[in-house]
């Protein structure tokens, strides 16, 4: 059931995140990032030895790049990392593992992780240095790699707003993986600007259905 | 502005511009492939990016940016109107899928069988890829962005790339401030010779065989 | 209406209400199971229908038809405040996905470890799958509500399936008119007798073993 | 490009449909169901020697069911297709081909059609009668089935509204299989209720973006 008033603490919603989680976290780089719920994590004893999938690890000292700098940080997944120079620090100092994969790949994935599908296969990145180590197999004449979903015990994700029920609606390209990550967790804890009665957000036009999401936060900052 | 004036980046992106159908959905990748966007007549081309939106539109003046609106470099974009949001899943569906037309890709090399290296440095840890191998193998026409040479003068277009390659799959048109290459069965083919260059020049600073 | 009043298959619905949780999203299958929306108090549940939409409401009075809102027995429906709808790939990610805590399905059989088969007849030809399969590894609970018998008056709960399983995945309760079996690692075991009903009937008229 | 036009003739859009095409029709029943586009193909000679994609065929003599009456289809792919006793007729005569899919695997192999994804594994299935022949392989120690992609030549679809771009909004239960078919075929045909001006579609709201839609049919029939 749906956790959902504007008066949520981060703090409470945050409980669910246990030291050794993999966390998923939306955004493309800081934009339609949890940025409240990432700070969130910084006071919050359990987020440590984290592997956290994003498509990026924030930026320097910003968003999860923050998160990296205090330690907190064990693995990153994603498909780009090269933007946030502490990434590239943390992992040539042998502090931080990376798995890289293509963005359409990660996307798919995390994607697969939520709709119950065990694995896929797609072109993208056969006979590349990505491929090392993965299964190929040829369909319709062409080779794929196979690729198995991915889950998380937590995802924190930003939404532009939720009703009640937690049914969300995004803000034009701060959708990016929100949506994908909030079918993929165990527990999806939402950050969202405003907090509107059931049946005010058109049913044709809701992109996230409550029954995928578990605690919503109200930053009550509109952006 | 004419083209001499223009940096060799708008050159490339202007020479760039007439290989666009017009009505055609286009990803335009970052950096030189973003300025074709500004040598397109007003909107002829739907321009995709893969964080999600379809229909993007000039960028926005100092008063008008909405950080919630950015293409895939990052920096903000408005959209125009009949522009659609969506999810990174549905967004590189629809490139994956061969639903975008042309990709604007730029290189780092480009080989004799017109395949390209632009993601990865040899001997440097490999951190970031982002959505060009998905371009590479989705996108219906691809189309390289490039200037001629490297920074330090050598030539990008090589018979073998020293750099990972992005994808197995050859681009169909490799684009510099100096020539035009078309990618064939039988190797590179040299289509079109910018007026400030010429042959000899081409020859020299080329080192991938064409024809 | 008294339970005596209702028919059996009300009687049955009416038995699996409780089990519901309150707040729980449910699939509700075709026949028996969609008659338990009767028996759950209003807004108790959110009922999701594999053809698209969260948040099925009360079957509309013969005015309020619309064509373009059905259940997935295509049979008319009405949408609560805070339902939505989504495509056919979407819902079955959220069945397959394990977001769906309960359904409740119909079956011809279940045998001694709880697997039930409810699509086929054996020796006729396979023409309809529906959803079933999908609902029945995804949903986190399944309910099965069924008749005790056949109308041959031959037990449904059967030590071996004759017709074709579902899933090899055992369901979670079994819920007839007569009485309720969980299904546990050890096999069914009886946990519920209706009142109208005794052990003498249900062991006659159950043929796997049960504890 | 999209042919949007509230006068472009259903004739002349399906002309794509040439004799042995593979289809996909959107609609669960009828609902959603392309009615004017499936008449249409009634008295289009290429409509002949079709393989057909969807959900059910129609209604005994309504729908898909009429195309099958005149002899139109030489095989159905879908998942439920008893509830139209002329499907069961024409198979039991041999004159009909059937492959039966669960729902969700139909829906998903559409989507991973449209998506450029090869195949995929779904637990669905797996230990039954559909699994007959089919690769199994054990992820996260549960079996799973392969299933490769669909794909089409032609998509007939149905949406409320289209822009004069060819984005597309669906109504209600009527979306179902629309959407997914629509990214699935080399050419989408979309019958609608209307066509409004650019612009007119909330950005946020559109289901189906224009890329996907090669031609717009405006029925003007409002229901």
């Amino acid at each position: 059931m749906t956790l959902v008033s504007p008066t949520t603490s981060i703090a409470a919603a945050l409980a669910a995140v246990r030291p050794g989680a993999t966390l998923m976290v939306g955004g493309f780089g800081l934009v339609g990032a949890p940025l409240a719920l990432i700070e969130g994590l910084l006071v919050h004893p359990g987020a440590r030895d984290l592997t956290v999938i994003s498509n990026n690890l924030g930026e320097p000292g910003r968003g999860l790049g923050r998160l990296l700098l205090d330690g907190r940080v064990r693995k990153a997944v994603g498909s780009y990392f090269t933007s946030n120079p502490d990434v590239v620090a943390a992992y040539e100092a042998g502090r931080l593992e990376v798995e890289l994969l293509p963005q359409g790949t990660l996307a798919e994935a995390i994607r697969a992780g939520g709709a119950g599908i065990g694995g896929f296969y797609t072109r993208t990145g056969w006979g590349t240095a990505l491929a090392q180590g993965r299964e190929e197999r040829v369909i319709g004449g062409e080779p794929h790699l196979f690729h198995e979903a991915l889950h998380a015990d937590v995802a924190l994700i930003r939404a532009r707003t939720a009703d009640e029920l937690g049914n969300l609606v995004y803000s034009k390209t701060a959708r990016n993986f929100n949506p994908d990550m909030a079918t993929a967790a165990d527990v999806v804890i939402a950050e969202v600007d405003e907090v509107v009665p059931v049946g005010a957000l058109d049913p044709e036009e809701i992109v996230t259905p409550h029954l995928f999401v578990d605690a919503v936060v109200c930053t009550g900052v509109a952006r | 502005m004419t083209v001499q004036q223009m940096t060799v980046q708008q050159r490339i992106a202007a020479r760039v511009a007439p290989h666009i159908p017009r009505g055609a959905v286009v990803n335009l990748g970052i950096g030189i492939p973003t300025l074709v966007a500004d040598h397109l007549p007003a909107g002829t081309a739907h321009l995709q990016t893969e964080n999600g939106l379809l229909g993007v539109g000039p960028t926005p003046g100092p008063g008008e940016i909405d950080p919630d609106l950015v293409h895939a470099g990052k920096l903000p974009v408005t959209a125009r109107p009949g522009a659609s949001y969506f999810a990174s899943s549905a967004s590189f569906g629809m490139i994956r899928g061969g639903h975008v037309e042309v990709a604007v890709l730029g290189a780092l090399q480009i080989d004799a069988r017109g395949r390209i290296a632009n993601w990865a440095l040899p001997g440097k840890p490999v951190l970031g890829v982002g959505g060009a191998m998905d371009l590479l193998v989705g996108a219906r026409t691809v189309i390289v962005a490039t200037t001629h040479t490297a920074k330090d003068g050598t030539p990008k277009i090589v018979a073998d790339a020293t750099f990972p390659l992005t994808a197995q799959r050859p681009v169909d048109l490799v684009v510099t401030e100096a020539a035009t290459f078309a990618v064939t069965p039988g190797g590179l083919e040299l289509v079109d010779i910018a007026d400030d260059h010429d042959l000899a020049w081409i020859r020299t600073h080329t080192a991938a065989p064409f024809r």
